[in-house]
């Protein structure tokens, strides 16, 4: 895409589930798919294990030797880097003391999350990439109420690891979602104002604040200055403002096992009904000379080639971005 | 670079499914799933799209003719409607171009057939100049001529309309070998008979495409490039009742170009093209792309990535 | 009388709003599940432990979920699959020093399968991968069996058979290894699990194999295969199951023509006297264009129309015999 | 004493017309029907080579001849052909034949003639019935007389009597768009011969038409030659069928509110069709013969058939063997 905004698009979106989206001319398919529709950088997001090929930094460098390894691959379908990497250290993984389950919501934790951060640290910095995203903190419905101290906590770890990320040239971006336990506009502002602005930033992902009832354009108006990554996706739903707190809200929410049962809640930009007004929020970003990166995303659903099209032509003809 | 300094510009031929609430459906489906086709095989970069003639009645009866659903394909950012595909049904008793008697029919379905385009400029109107290989073998000279005759014929009612008659050669069908391409071109008028190249029919039938190209360039108003990874053996192009899907040692004969295990030379193709001067449209087909778990959206990404990103580097 | 024990190896992927997923994807797409499995006639229910937690989730406790697979048509959940495919600092059967975690990891599975009617087999892959494993000595192999004897003696105490399922990718693979592995271990804690298609991929005989250990094979998966892993593919990192390069797919369901012989099996099983639970698996049955449901249902039909004649047959001579 | 067989209907398996065509995908799909628990399958009428299973010389052309075809489905455990379904509207490439109209005299011979030869080969495959689309679609003729429904009834009546010279039954069936729908189908059956002519019951259609199926099995069902259960997700009930290619803008779109489904297999998620009610009422009507089960069109043809095969097996088949065993 050429734009004074810089463009990526998240690869989550092809892995589905844990045996799929393994094989390397699979991965390439996906990566042409992408540089086909004008982007030419990615973001990846972490897993688990060896069918994480393309997801958890270890078995990314198992499978191609090296970092540059890894860039070669991607140039191969025309992919010239990563923009960014999502992170949830909630996220069990066979890596992180064989699935071990930690949160940042803990004090206890943090020596251990510190540490897990740095493959990813690493990683980043080894194939030239801007931003380490992260789940800050875990879903509401598995922890108590955070205070003002339970913020300060989750403040606590992610300067540690702003501390990490800056010294290796990376940025680090906390990335709300509608079902963590930093819930409401005011809790988020509050993690921020825990955080230092120096070497923590917010990624706004403008469903996933649609859904947890935070209008992403207000928001980002008053928070500019804190704002260093974009996550650019649609919603058809807004969370009623209570299905986050149901048991398991991962499966009974976003699956739609209970409540509303709503069965997808993420979708393409320019999909019918889509609450979120991303020509609002786009020339809100150039007004302000966003300079981070704006991830296009859709999650799962659908055909991942299908919503990639999608969204590449609602960049070129919604949003008016030329893509060469 | 404008699309008009280019010299040349990519169209798609709208084969198409996407799943929908109750199994695969295809882009006329309905007025969302045609703009959703749209939007991607404009995302990707195409420039136009190529259709069938039996869709004209989708057109007429959905968006009220062609020139208003060229409308539609013109809101989404492509250019127009380049090319269209006629598929006829070859029967001896009634629609089979060797057999004379049957060229009447011929003509007077091509006579209604121009008058129902002619509310919109096609580059070609694309034909499969013989029946079924089973249903004209043994194939001799005489066959040919008088199949050369009916093309030209044709050719003259299409001509009147400025769109040029192009055929397209089936590996299934009955003029699909090298010499009797040979002779059917020879036979025919060129003011009145292109030929239109597919890349990966040629490779099934064994033929080269390329050098096949560079024999008739003169003649050819138009591709398919699109690719395979199994030429015919045995009786493949002659297996009754059907060839291109029931063909018990090939599942799925077409593949998008750019595929993994492709016979097509694609590069060697484009150079050709450019070798020979050629400007104008070429056209990206993948028929029967979702067979065996395929998908056509992926299917197209990957085909235009590599027109982008390995053919445009040669020829552009 | 035709086998009644079937039990279905709960791998399966079905359409969802969110791309294909496991049907724990909500209790709607369960529901549909459960019911097709019980229309084929499968009675047992074969999982993964790693699903344990979520089927606890959706239905109030595993003892919970299989009550409702019990109100579907199942007589109860037959096995429990429990594995370690890569190694990890934490967790590698080759390395003694994570011995203790293993066990560990066992008993809190344990844990989650109390009060359930009576699960047959807990069954483990014996080893990781056999790149992260090799060099394969006898000594490694000791070590793997010292593990699954403490394992075997624990699940034995919670009512459950340890049985091993040998992986064509596993470090212990050839029938050698297999036999030093089995002769290290001890008959009464650990037993044999036969995967028709892993062994055949990896060269060996399953028939031979269960003949040769009829007394400690504790149960089977029925799968097939099309090829012989003959480019060394079970030691090629990072991963040979779903990245060889010359086999994009490894498993098929019965009766689609792969180089098992599931008659002669049946009929040896008959003949045995073997009296356990069969299982029916087949992973990754959706790629070229498969679909789950189609392919159990052609696996079952497999089953009731031609193994189902190879039973009666060596049922008729045995009959003849006495 | 009821005589109640099961089978399912192939049509789900053809989405597209280039879709099931290749020989192995058919024996998957026969195997399918048979595992789930069915006896016998269900054909629909085609054309041309991408219809290998569509008409009797396709199946020649395939099969080697009609028994071939048999042969195929017993390899694969089914024990034969229920039924076919046939609409004269639609064209034959084998015959060089367009639309036929049963409203048109002249079309008669032809209809009857085609049917005959339908019925020869179901009678050849163990079928027993032909079930036809009587008339067209409301939207796409003139509304019937009088006099139009006599020649209907006429058609019928001689199409009956030649499919019964090979033992086969013929069953009208009336979907959503038909133009019979609002209160013809009783006129019609009532001119026609019992003897000659039957009504196909489709649970599905007729709920998507606002009909009630028991009041069907209420007033006609000693005419019931033929039932299909298939469910319906939801109800025209703005009678858009009357609309010109409804089958178009209707059937397949969804109209106006753009129903993204009308059909599923019986006991669908949100279906409206209550299955054991009409299984009942069936029995009760002493009802004897075939009871096709279909999902129409669906996502994921191999599971529509198994569920249906669950509610067979766990429900239906267990109400049918209770009145076996009660007569005995």
């Amino acid at each position: 895409m050429k734009d004074s905004l810089r463009w990526s698009y998240a690869l989550n979106q092809w892995n589905v589930r844990l045996d799929v989206f393994v094989r390397h001319e699979d991965q390439q398919r996906a990566l042409k798919t992408v540089s086909a529709c004008g982007f030419d950088h990615v973001e990846l997001a972490s897993g688990t294990g060896r069918w994480d090929n393309i997801s958890r930094p270890e078995v990314i460098l198992l499978n191609h030797g090296s970092h540059s390894g890894f860039l070669d691959f991607l140039r191969r379908a025309e992919v010239h880097g990563v923009s960014s990497m999502f992170w949830d250290p909630q996220a069990p993984a066979e890596e992180e003391e064989g699935y071990a389950f930690r949160t940042t919501a803990n004090p206890d934790d943090h020596d251990a999350i510190v540490e897990w951060s740095k493959p990813f640290v690493d990683f980043l910095a080894g194939v030239g990439a801007e931003q380490l995203v992260v789940r800050p903190v875990g879903s509401a419905w598995m922890t108590p109420p955070l205070g003002a101290d339970g913020i300060k906590v989750i403040g606590d770890v992610w300067n540690r690891i702003g501390e990490l990320t800056s010294a290796a040239g990376l940025g680090l971006a906390l990335h709300y979602d509608c079902l963590g336990a930093v819930h409401t506009a005011g809790e988020l502002t509050a993690l921020l104002e825990a955080t230092d602005p120096a070497t923590v930033g917010l990624a706004l992902d403008t469903a996933e604040f649609t859904v947890g009832g935070i209008d992403p354009v207000a928001y980002y108006r008053e928070h500019a200055d804190r704002v260093t990554h974009v996550h650019l996706k649609d919603t058809r739903y807004a969370d009623t403002g209570e299905e986050y707190r149901m048991p398991g809200a991962e499966s009974t929410m976003l699956k739609g096992g209970a409540g509303r049962r709503i069965e997808r809640w993420f979708y393409e930009l320019g999909t019918e009904g889509g609450l979120v007004d991303v020509p609002g929020f786009v020339a809100a970003l150039r007004e302000n000379e966003f300079g981070g990166w704006v991830v296009v995303e859709s999650d799962h659903g659908g055909n991942p080639a299908e919503l990639a099209m999608l969204n590449s032509w609602y960049l070129q003809h919604e949003l008016g971005v030329p893509k060469r | 670079m404008t699309a008009s300094e280019r010299a040349i510009k990519w169209s798609y031929m709208d084969h198409w499914r996407s799943n929908g609430p109750s199994g695969p459906v295809d882009q006329w489906h309905s007025h969302k799933t045609m703009s959703a086709f749209l939007k991607q095989i404009k995302a990707t970069g195409f420039d136009a799209i190529d259709t069938f003639d039996f869709r004209i009645w989708q057109m007429y009866g959905d968006y009220g003719g062609p020139a208003k659903y060229q409308q539609v394909v013109q809101d989404h950012g492509l250019e127009r409607i380049v090319n269209t595909f006629h598929a006829a049904d070859y029967d001896l008793r009634n629609y089979a171009p060797h057999l004379p008697e049957t060229h009447e029919f011929i003509l007077e379905d091509f006579r209604v057939t121009m008058g129902r385009w002619s509310e919109i400029q096609l580059d070609n109107i694309i034909v499969m100049p013989a029946t079924l290989y089973y249903d004209m073998e043994p194939v001799t000279e005489d066959k040919l001529k008088y199949t050369a005759e009916c093309w030209n014929k044709v050719g003259e009612i299409t001509a009147g309309y400025g769109v040029r008659l192009t055929c397209h050669h089936e590996f299934f069908s009955g003029i699909q070998s090298e010499a009797d391409i040979d002779t059917f071109y020879s036979y025919t008028d060129p003011r009145y008979v292109s030929l239109f190249v597919d890349t990966a029919q040629h490779c099934i039938a064994g033929v080269d495409p390329v050098a096949l190209y560079n024999r008739h360039a003169h003649r050819v108003s138009g591709f398919h490039f699109k690719d395979t990874r199994n030429v015919a053996t045995g009786d493949d192009h002659r297996h009754r009742p059907d060839s291109e899907i029931m063909a018990p040692t090939t599942g799925k004969w077409f593949y998008e170009m750019g595929t993994p295990h492709g016979l097509v030379d694609f590069e060697a193709m484009m150079t050709a093209v450019r070798d020979n001067g050629y400007r104008g449209w070429i056209s990206v087909e993948h028929d029967k792309a979702n067979k065996q778990g395929g998908d056509y959206s992926e299917s197209t990404a990957v085909s235009r990535w590599y027109a982008k990103n390995v053919l445009e580097e040669i020829y552009r | 009388m035709a086998w009644t024990k079937w039990s279905y190896m709960d791998h399966w992927v079905t359409e969802t709003p969110q791309g294909p997923q496991p049907p724990s994807f909500n209790r709607a797409s369960m529901d549909r599940y459960v019911k097709q499995l019980s229309a084929l006639g499968f009675t047992g229910f074969d999982t993964f432990f790693f699903y344990l937690p979520v089927y606890a989730g959706m239905y109030g406790g595993v003892p919970g979920f299989e009550r409702y697979l019990q109100d579907s048509g199942f007589d109860k959940i037959t096995g429990i699959f429990s594995a370690y495919p890569s190694a990890t600092r934490y967790t590698a059967p080759h390395v003694r020093e994570t011995h203790d975690r293993i066990v560990a990891d066992c008993t809190n599975t344990l844990r989650m399968c109390e009060g359930l009617t009576g699960v047959e087999n807990f069954i483990v892959m014996p080893t990781s991968t056999y790149h992260q494993t090799e060099p394969v000595t006898d000594d490694t192999i000791k070590v793997v069996a010292d593990l699954w004897n403490r394992v075997g003696k624990l699940t034995l105490e919670h009512g459950m058979k340890t049985t091993c399922h040998f992986e064509f990718w596993g470090a212990i693979r050839t029938r050698e290894q297999i036999d030093t592995f089995l002769s290290y271990t001890d008959p009464e804690l650990v037993h044999f699990f036969c995967d028709t298609a892993q062994h055949t991929i990896a060269g060996v005989d399953p028939i031979q194999l269960f003949r040769d250990y009829r007394d400690r094979c504790t149960g089977f998966h029925f799968k097939d295969t099309k090829n012989v892993d003959e480019h060394e593919a079970y030691r090629t990192p990072p991963d040979p199951e779903l990245m060889a390069p010359q086999v994009t797919r490894w498993f098929y369901e019965m009766g689609e023509g792969g180089l098992v012989d599931f008659p002669a099996l049946m009929k040896e099983i008959v003949r045995s006297g073997y009296d356990g639970w069969l299982t029916v698996e087949h992973d990754k049955a959706e790629l070229g264009g498969g679909s789950y449901a189609e392919a159990t249902a052609v696996a079952k039909w497999y089953i009731d129309n031609v193994l189902a004649e190879a039973e009666a047959e060596v049922r008729a001579e045995l009959e003849a015999a006495r | 004493m009821s005589a109640i067989r099961w089978a399912y209907a192939i049509n789900q398996w053809k989405p597209q017309f280039d879709d099931f065509v290749r020989r192995e995908e058919h024996e998957r799909a026969l195997k399918t029907i048979s595992i789930a628990g069915f006896e016998g399958v269900e054909l629909t009428y085609g054309t041309g080579r991408w219809e290998p299973l569509g008409n009797p010389q396709q199946l020649a052309a395939n099969f080697g001849s009609v028994a071939g075809f048999r042969e195929f489905l017993r390899s694969c455990a089914l024990d034969g052909v229920s039924s076919w379904y046939w609409d004269p509207a639609e064209r034959s490439m084998e015959h060089l034949t367009g639309p036929l109209s049963p409203l048109a005299e002249a079309d008669v011979p032809a209809i009857v003639d085609r049917a005959r030869e339908l019925a020869t080969a179901l009678a050849e495959l163990g079928g027993s019935v032909l079930l036809v689309r009587p008339v067209p679609g409301a939207g796409d003729v003139e509304p019937l007389d009088d006099d139009a429904i006599g020649r209907v009834a006429a058609c019928w009546d001689a199409v009956g009597r030649a499919t019964a010279e090979h033992g086969v039954r013929l069953a009208l069936h009336v979907d959503f768009l038909s133009a019979l729908r609002r209160d013809h189908a009783p006129r019609l059956i009532d001119r026609t011969d019992p003897a000659l002519v039957g009504l196909a019951l489709d649970t599905g259609e007729l709920t998507v038409g606002g009909i009630d199926p028991l009041a069907v099995i209420a007033t006609h069902g000693d005419r019931i030659a033929h039932v299909q259960f298939k469910d319906a997700l939801a109800v025209d009930d703005a009678q858009e069928y009357l609309q010109p290619h409804a089958h178009w803008t209707v059937r397949v779109r969804g109209g106006a509110r753009e129903v993204p489904r009308w059909f599923a297999e019986p006991g669908a998620n949100g279906g409206l069709v209550d299955f054991p009610a009409i299984t009942r009422a069936l029995l009760d009507a002493g009802y004897a013969g075939w009871i096709v089960v279909e999902s129409d069109q669906s996502p994921h043809p191999a599971a529509s058939a198994l569920l249906a095969g669950y509610l067979v097996q766990q429900e239906l088949g267990p109400m049918v063997h209770e009145q076996r065993k009660a007569a005995v």
